[in-house]
């Protein structure tokens, strides 16, 4: 029949077609990648919301004690599912692709920091020479500086291997046409029907084994009440509540679906982000006003249904580095109100608070805090703005606060730190948070290898980014339900909580 | 003879016809083809002939609502063809019409006094007061109460909207009127009313008709001089009385004939009816335009189109004249 | 069995508005006998077409039937089945409108429509036979190329030739009546004469009687039999038709005929045509007594207050004046 | 028989025969209309609701601000009569508060429309040829273009408020309008009282102003009542852009559209404010109709 | 007719290309980075800035038109962005969906409302007719996005007789043309009322009735053939309307059509696959008109177009 979870595949659902599978063209969908590529090096899920790195592609590899050579001994009989051997010089073409201009890949700075990069992309050398093919199946990896979570980094989707000759091959193709889109991942794409379903099925050559199950349907089903309507009539394996958490209660309290639920941390956390360049916002005390008179626990039980952790830092928790002991953000409107004073702003003033539209659970969130800073005085006007302009305005400083999350690519607090608070980051993301110390400090810890020192800095940084200079106000880090239909076993969140995983140790089981 | 109020002079009216997105020109219309007379002060020159004949398009280019394809009418020696916008606008307190249908023919949405001042409000910078005393004048002489003048059209009956009609066009006093059937669309009572006012308004104020109708017991009775038309010619012009006795053109006489007499005593003498239909004005025949009809067609008149003779004071068309 | 077809007895349309009740037409009784042509004359709005259309049952609401008989071949037409009055309708009575131009459907050809009566009545009869019949029926009413214009549109033919295929639409049932509702009045007059002529001559052939309904004395006096003059919803006058023009009784017969002018004779245009002053009575709010009164030039007291009857003044002409009613 | 006798009007003959009609037009068809149930009723119901958007601050039986999350998804009750929403909001009074946003989203931008569609539709349809194509191969281009991206050029460009969202809707409707009217007045300006009034020497604009515009407007009634439902509608859509009704402000389009996720689960947060739009397009529905049907008998004549 | 099919084609040159520049203009004139917006939260300012000197962006904006312009002279509409697709392609595969979709609809929102027009004319200002009117009204003003919900939850939650969600049969078609059929139906069902009463008010609905008709019979022959001219003209407009405006639609039923992809395009300012699909529905609209226009000529004989 044509119902895509009849047989052995494993249906699921996305919201919006993510168009290619073309690791280095995209940055936010990496559920195909995750599941038909495989990179050198894999975060593996140990427990929920805990990760290890293992071996993927490369059986082992070594870094030079300065921490900026990295040599890849890779894995032998590794087959592309067109048949081809993985070799080294896959890995340096999939990586000199990247770096290529005539890409225009969008995932470089998983990257920029290999010797020769900077060159390979401003076209000014043809390959990169910070890599090299010492023999099919060692390849020798030199940063221009010692970057501490270069590992962690090539773990990423983005650092996903493709072949060369089906890469070559396929041309502009790759990465759209089933066929031409190779890997050597546990699945191979087989159909894809856009903004209707992909399909993606096992692939026996796999070198860790085949898939226990045939293969996956992902449907692109847009609308959220629809996808639960699938669900519920068994058209659909897995359901994401992340994006209907006001389903969560029903789905806690339904018999039939309450012991289907599964659960597991996003290593990640819900922000308040404060554009310091704008009026009242540059005033410390203002900030630090604004994180007391908002009542996180309360947003986390009333529209998250006390579904996760409140967050007084930076890293959440699951995070290399996580500091349990930090200090609580208290809410307190009245010391709120009291700082407002003592900034000159005894009567609140007004602010704008940025968010793009047709998100709902934004909006709630907005429109919630909106109400709490109204108790001490505050006028928040909710300025909603389609994607592309958000996106473009934050890019140029000139986004107003705005709430958001964040969640782990690799498990290394640089991955939060570096992207919300170094000088360049601060301003591309509309903070403006600037502090000459912090982001000198920042810069040198990335490039620090003992790591232990490395992680003090970064706790260190966090209470003064977050208690001192209040640049943000971290919320909570949530976990991430989902429903799974009693066919599918072990289902399992992925460590960092993302909807993108990758199903290789699912089974499915016909009951019955 | 006097000098005439208007002399028309190889009067052309031609419309194209378009067809499709582009207006693409399909054929020509010739609703007024080369027409020649002269209309004396203070008579009543009627038009007479069948629906579509061109009778409406001559009244409407004499007085330029249409602008004529060739040819001039000269109106008290001047040109009204050549003139410009601004000296027509001035022509306009001389000339002026009366419609056929006196529910097409007002606003239905303007109160009475509105339509019958919106000659004065155009064209003469008079006071309010001023304006309502000559609307009021003007109601009272085509007979119309004073107190309907805030009432709208269609609280008239047909005889009186087309007073209103009367009303004004003689608003700005002028000299010539061109009367395209006001009496066609009235009841048989009404009609003689109308008639009736017409004539008394020609008397008072010194008017000169153009009086188009297609109704033969009308024209007899109420025009001086008469001219029959045929697709977009002048078949035969001549004073009335003549034209009735003694018709020159066949299709005169036809067109006479063929209107019913209320007398039933009349019936049993024999009727000369035309056969055939009226030809499309699209593709008028060769020769005279008549001869698809006439009984008394010649080779000549298919062939050859009959130039206009003068018979004294009267003129035909017609290879043939009736004797 | 009788020679009258129909018979109309006391008949009551009135149009029940929402500005008050409309008495269209008020007590008109009228007869039309076998081969006879029947005139009704009267102004516009007078209730000549709502005569017609009571007699075709095809009032519709607003208005109704509010009493009297229609009596056709005896059999009394108010109230019976809607179907039994269907089969009646274009195949025992038939009507000739007013304007060919709208009365003919736009889109089919004229062919179809015509055999579309025919097909109606005789349910046993094909296609092929019925298009057979009406292209006869075509030639009969003088169509020239009768077997072409059957395919043709109605806008395909000039106003003489669709009065024509109405008229063959009319008697293609060779009805046993025809009501021609002005069936000339759009047409020119040249026109006009040859389909007057053509009526005449088929009524003579086929043996129909005819109602003609005009407001054109001319038509009356060249056509019918027997003249019935309405005024304001009422039969005002009637008589055979030659008796009417020489002897008209009713002030308001009187004028119509003095006001028109004439084609035939000459008028002393300094006299002024005579003409009937006033207007048609607004028939929401109907004049006291007479509803003639308030334009007759001979009108009384006792115009004011009586309402007239219908008085026959002997050889079968009626009178409805106060005059004649005391 | 003279003719002076007979010139002399009888006077009281037209005045008897007169006596009918002393209304005007409008009262004429004001009169129509109150005798048509449906049109009465609908009419009845948009005077309760602009009395209520009017009044809303007034009535409002709750602060339709008032956050209390202790308080989420209250079923309806004596104390809220349409429940509560998810910030513990009193749905009935969002739904009066909400109606002006609605109400003017409504109406504005639907005479906003008309205007532009008037002038152009007018020009169009009276002076014909050159001037009729372009216009009517503009509006042709607005039609098929997406009407989305038309309103998000004007809200970025203009910046949200609820002025540029009367724009954005107007830029996008005009067009239709346009089309009807200029319909109309092609068949207007050949009527004869259009030749009266050139034959008197009126100038070409006070034609249109005097003589067409006033003969379109039984149309453009029932027009302008169809056009009110579809701009309540696309409000709705406009929120989509993040214009539309600024929170904690709400409109009925947003409204019903923010509690589509509720629908199973408190059903009152979206049906309560969809119903409302139902009654009210209704309303102007049965309203327009029964203008239409009194207006109607007059254009019989 | 073929040459005049040929000419309104022509005419539309000026119109596509005039539209195109608009679409240009426009999207040129509002805020927003494609690059900007493919990034997301992993955006990086350097790659913007790189990305977009790689993507021509920084080109001035009449290099970029013109480019624009002789590419698709040429066939070439280009790349979308953010699919990476040929434009061509995702338009064509897109196409038929909503083809299928918005004629199916068009062809609901017929057999809803031209009976219930018919009825409500026929049965003029009764219960019936406001029943009717109020039906039709009803699709009319509930967003589409309920009535798919709502018809959703009735026929695949509980009967469980209908797929809730995709496109791949034709008994996936049923409810999604449903619902948008039904949010037009309204505007047919008025339409065909007030023509219909028009036209019954004609001589030649005397003329039937006189004749011997049955009432139904004239409704249905002569009466509704000639009411259906301003009803075609609204078809016409509404299949292009449809095609373009079915996006909630598409997204409720998950149907690959061409609204969600011109509405994604202009939300990531994708300007190459917006550009071919404002043509593509351009181009649809005045098919839509030009077949509406063949449609009257075939319904009254009168026109002709020569
Ligand atoms: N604006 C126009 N465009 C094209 N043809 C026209 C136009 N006006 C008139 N005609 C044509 O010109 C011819 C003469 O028309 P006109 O109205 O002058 O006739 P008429 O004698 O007044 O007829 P009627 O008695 O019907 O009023 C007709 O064939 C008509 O179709
Ligand atoms: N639908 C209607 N509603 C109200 N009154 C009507 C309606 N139809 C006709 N009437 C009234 O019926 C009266 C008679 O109309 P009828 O059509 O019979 O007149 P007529 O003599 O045929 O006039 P004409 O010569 O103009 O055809 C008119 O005064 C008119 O007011
Ligand atoms: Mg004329
Ligand atoms: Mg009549």
């Amino acid at each position: 029949g044509k119902s895509a979870s009849s047989g052995r595949m494993l249906t699921i659902s996305q919201q919006k077609d993510p168009g290619t599978a073309d690791v280095q063209l995209t940055t936010d969908d990496y559920m195909i990648p995750l599941n038909i590529y495989d990179r050198l090096v894999e975060a593996k899920t140990v427990a929920p919301g805990k990760s290890e790195l293992v071996p993927g592609l490369a059986e082992s590899w070594e870094v030079t004690p300065d921490g900026l050579t990295y040599t890849f001994h890779l894995r032998k009989n590794v087959k592309f599912h067109n048949g081809e051997i993985f070799k080294a010089d896959d890995v340096l073409f999939t990586f000199d692709r990247m770096l290529d201009p005539k890409t225009k890949a969008l995932n470089t700075d998983f990257l920029d920091m290999i010797t020769g990069a900077q060159e390979r992309m401003d076209g000014k050398a043809d390959s990169v020479s910070g890599i090299k093919v010492i023999d099919d199946n060692t390849i020798e990896i030199t940063l221009s500086e010692a970057f501490a979570p270069f590992v962690a980094n090539l773990a990423t989707p983005a650092g996903s291997i493709y072949n060369r000759k089906a890469t070559t091959e396929a041309g502009d193709q790759f990465g759209i046409e089933p066929e031409k889109t190779v890997g050597t991942g546990p699945f191979k794409l087989s159909k894809w029907s856009l903004n209707d379903s992909v399909e993606m099925t096992s692939f026996a050559d796999y070198w860790r084994g085949a898939p226990k199950f045939d293969g996956i349907v992902m449907k692109i089903v847009p609308d959220a009440e629809t996808n639960r309507m699938l669900f519920e009539t068994g058209k659909l394996d897995i359901l994401d509540l992340e994006d209907s958490a006001s389903q969560i209660p029903q789905f806690k309290g339904d018999e039939k679906w309450k012991n289907q639920i599964v659960s597991g941390p996003i290593v990640g956390v819900y922000y308040y982000a404060f554009n310091e360049g704008m009026e009242a916002l540059g005033d410390v005390r203002v900030r630090k006003a604004l994180q007391m008179a908002i009542d996180r626990q309360t947003l986390l039980d009333k529209l998250y249904y006390g579904e996760g952790k409140l967050v007084h830092g930076i890293s959440p928790p699951g995070l290399l580095g996580y500091n349990p002991d930090l200090a609580e953000i208290p809410f307190d409107p009245e010391k709120a109100k009291a700082l407002l004073a003592e900034a000159g702003y005894p009567n609140g003033f007004d602010m704008e608070i940025a968010q793009v539209t047709d998100s709902p659970n934004t909006l709630k969130m907005n429109e919630a805090v909106q109400a709490m800073l109204s108790k001490v005085g505050v006028k928040v006007k909710i300025n909603q703005m389609d994607e592309s302009t958000y996106f473009a305005t934050r890019k140029e400083g000139k986004l107003a606060s705005a709430h958001n999350n964040w969640s782990a690519d690799y498990n290394d607090p640089d991955n939060f730190f570096y992207t919300f608070f170094s000088s360049k980051n601060a301003k591309a993301r509309s903070f403006n948070y600037t502090n000459k110390a912090v982001q000198d400090d920042l810069e040198k810890a990335r490039t620090m290898v003992n790591q232990e020192e490395r992680i003090k800095l970064y706790q260190e940084l966090e209470k003064k980014i977050v208690h001192e200079d209040a640049a943000w106000l971290p919320l909570f880090a949530l976990n991430h339900l989902f429903v799974v239909q009693p066919r599918v076993k072990n289902f399992q969140v992925s460590w960092n909580g993302w909807t993108s995983m990758s199903f290789y140790e699912i089974d499915i089981v016909e009951s019955k | 003879m006097d000098q005439a109020l208007m002399q028309v002079r190889n009067v052309k009216k031609y419309f194209p016809v378009e067809k499709g997105l582009f207006g693409k020109k399909t054929g020509t219309v010739h609703a007024v083809d080369d027409i020649s007379f002269d209309i004396h002060e203070k008579e009543t020159l009627a038009i007479v002939g069948e629906s579509g004949c061109g009778k409406s398009t001559l009244g409407r280019t004499l007085i330029r609502l249409l602008d004529a394809t060739e040819g001039s009418a000269l109106f008290q020696g001047k040109d009204v063809f050549k003139l410009s916008q601004h000296e027509l606008r001035q022509l306009r307190k001389e000339m002026q019409i009366i419609f056929q249908d006196p529910f097409a023919s007002l606003n239905p949405r303007m109160k009475v006094s509105d339509i019958i001042a919106e000659p004065l409000v155009t064209h003469e910078t008079i006071g309010r007061k001023e304006r309502e005393d000559r609307v009021a004048e003007l109601m009272e002489q085509v007979g119309l109460r004073k107190a309907y003048s805030s009432r709208y059209p269609h609280m008239f009956s047909g005889g009186q909207r087309q007073r209103i009609g009367i009303a004004r066009a003689l608003a700005l006093h002028p000299k010539f009127i061109v009367c395209d059937e006001p009496v066609s669309a009235l009841d048989v009572s009404i009609q003689s009313q109308i008639i009736n006012l017409l004539q008394k308004l020609q008397e008072q104020n010194h008017l000169t008709y153009l009086f188009i109708s297609h109704d033969l017991s009308v024209v007899r009775y109420f025009s001086d001089r008469i001219g029959v038309m045929f697709l977009g010619k002048m078949m035969e012009l001549g004073p009335t009385e003549e034209v009735y006795r003694h018709p020159l053109h066949p299709y005169t006489k036809f067109l006479i004939a063929a209107a019913p007499v209320p007398d039933p005593h009349a019936r049993h003498q024999e009727k000369l009816i035309l056969e055939g239909d009226i030809p499309s004005p699209l593709r008028p025949p060769s020769g005279c335009r008549f001869h698809t009809r006439c009984p008394y067609v010649k080779d000549i008149c298919r062939s050859q189109e009959p130039q206009i003779q003068q018979i004294d004071d009267r003129s035909v068309a017609c290879h043939f004249p009736l004797e | 069995m009788s020679d009258t077809i129909l018979e109309i007895n006391n008949l009551k349309t009135y149009f029940y508005t929402d500005k008050g009740v409309i008495p269209a037409v008020d007590d008109v009784s009228l007869k039309v006998k076998k081969g006879q042509i029947v005139g009704i004359v009267g102004e516009s709005g007078c209730g000549k077409s709502m005569t017609s259309l009571s007699i075709m049952q095809l009032i519709s609401p607003p208005g109704k039937i509010a009493g009297g008989e229609v009596l056709f071949d005896q059999k009394n037409l108010v109230g019976i089945s809607k179907q039994e009055m269907r089969s009646i309708r274009g195949n025992d009575i038939s009507m000739i409108f007013q304007e060919p131009m709208t009365s003919l459907n736009p889109v089919y050809t004229v062919g179809k429509q015509v055999a579309e009566t025919l097909l109606l009545h005789n349910e046993s009869m094909s296609k092929a036979e019925a298009k057979q019949k009406v292209i006869e029926m075509f030639a009969m009413v003088g169509i020239p190329e009768p077997e072409k214009r059957y395919h043709v549109f109605p806008h395909q033919l000039s106003g003489g030739l669709r009065q024509r295929v109405m008229i063959a639409m009319a008697l293609i049932c060779r009805s046993k009546l025809l009501i021609a509702d002005e069936p000339t009045t759009a047409l020119d007059v040249t026109i006009e004469a040859q389909i007057l002529r053509l009526m005449k001559t088929l009524q003579a052939e086929i043996d129909t009687s005819i109602i003609m309904i005009t407001h054109n004395l001319g038509i009356v006096a060249e056509m019918c039999d027997y003249v019935y003059v309405m005024y304001a919803g009422k039969i005002m006058e009637q008589a055979d038709v030659f008796e009417l023009f020489d002897h008209p009784k009713h002030p308001y017969t009187e004028g119509l005929l003095k006001s028109i002018p004439r084609r035939d004779i000459q008028q002393n245009k300094s006299k002024g045509l005579y003409s009937i002053e006033g207007m048609v009575p607004n028939m929401l709010q109907l004049p006291r007594g007479c509803r003639f009164h308030p334009r007759c030039e001979y009108a009384v007291d006792a115009c004011r207050e009586i309402e007239p009857q219908l008085v026959d003044v002997g050889d079968g002409h009626l009178v409805r004046c106060v005059k004649y009613n005391q | 028989m003279n003719l002076a006798r007979n010139l002399m009007l009888k006077k009281e003959v037209i005045e008897a025969s007169d006596e009918l009609v002393k209304e005007t037009f409008w009262q004429d068809v004001f009169r129509s209309l109150r005798k048509d149930r449906m049109a009465v009723t609908g009419g009845i119901i948009i005077l309760l609701f602009l009395l209520m958007a009017i009044l809303a601050p007034l009535i409002a039986p709750h602060n339709p601000y008032e956050v209390n999350l202790d308080n989420q998804f209250q079923q309806p009750s004596l104390q809220h009569w349409l429940g509560t929403d998810m910030f513990g909001r009193d749905v009935f009074s969002r739904i009066m508060y909400g109606s002006q946003i609605s109400l003017l989203i409504g109406i504005v931008p639907s005479l906003i429309t008309m205007s532009i569609g008037i002038v152009l539709g007018i020009i169009a349809g009276y002076f014909g040829r050159r001037t009729d194509f372009i216009i009517m191969t503009i509006s042709d281009m607005v039609l098929s273009f997406p009407s989305l991206l038309l309103a998000m050029v004007v809200m970025y460009t203009l910046g949200a408020s609820l002025l540029n969202i009367f724009i954005a809707l107007s830029i996008v409707g005009w067009a239709g309008t346009a089309r009807v009217v200029r319909a109309q007045t092609l068949s207007l300006k050949n009527k004869e009282f259009v030749e009266a009034a050139k034959a008197v020497g009126v100038k070409p604009y006070v034609i249109m102003l005097r003589h067409i515009l006033p003969n379109c407007i039984p149309q453009l009634l029932v027009l302008f009542t169809l056009e009110i439902p579809g701009s309540i509608l696309s409000e709705a859509s406009l929120s989509f852009l993040g214009v539309g009704a600024q929170p904690p402000a709400s409109s009925w389009g947003l409204m019903v559209s923010n509690g589509k996720e509720f629908l199973f689960n408190a059903p009152w947060v979206a049906i309560a404010p969809g119903v409302a739009i139902l009654v009210i397009v209704l309303a102007f529905n049965f309203l327009g109709d029964g203008l239409r049907d009194a207006l109607d008998p007059y254009l019989k004549q | 007719m073929g040459a005049y099919i040929a000419k309104r084609l022509l005419i539309s040159i000026p119109v596509i290309f005039g539209i195109s520049l608009i679409t240009f203009i426009l999207l040129n004139v509002i805020p927003g980075d494609p690059i900007a917006l493919m990034m997301k939260e992993h955006i990086s300012p350097d790659v913007v800035a790189r990305v977009r000197a790689q993507m021509h962006l920084d080109d001035p904006a009449y290099i970029r038109f013109f480019r624009f312009i002789w590419d698709a002279l040429h066939g070439d509409f280009g790349t979308s962005y953010k699919l990476n697709r040929s434009v061509t392609t995702l338009l064509m595969d897109a196409f038929p969906n909503t083809l299928v979709l918005a004629l199916s609809g068009a062809l609901v929102s017929w057999i809803i409302g031209i009976p219930a027009g018919v009825l409500s004319a026929v049965k003029k200002r009764s219960f019936l007719d406001n029943a009717i009117m109020g039906f039709s009204l009803f699709g009319v003003s509930i967003p589409v996005f309920w009535a798919g919900l709502l018809f959703q939850y009735i026929f695949s939650m509980v009967l469980g007789i209908l797929p809730v969600s995709g496109f791949s049969g034709p008994e996936y078609l049923i409810m999604p043309a449903i619902v948008l059929g039904w949010s037009s139906a309204g505007t047919i069902a008025r339409l065909t009322r007030s023509s219909l009463l028009e036209v019954m008010r004609n001589d030649y609905i005397r003329t039937a009735r006189a004749k011997g008709n049955v009432e139904l019979k004239i409704i249905l022959n002569h009466a509704l053939k000639n009411s259906m001219l301003p009803v075609v003209t609204v078809m016409a407009l509404q299949v292009a309307g449809l095609l373009s405006g079915a996006v909630i639609t598409e997204s409720v039923f998950g149907i690959p059509g061409i609204g969600r992809i011109a509405v994604n395009a202009i939300q990531n300012r994708d300007m190459p696959l917006l550009q071919g699909a404002v043509m593509f529905t351009t181009v649809l609209v005045i098919m839509g008109n030009l077949i509406a226009d063949i449609l009257y000529s075939l319904i009254d004989p009168r026109i002709k177009y020569d």
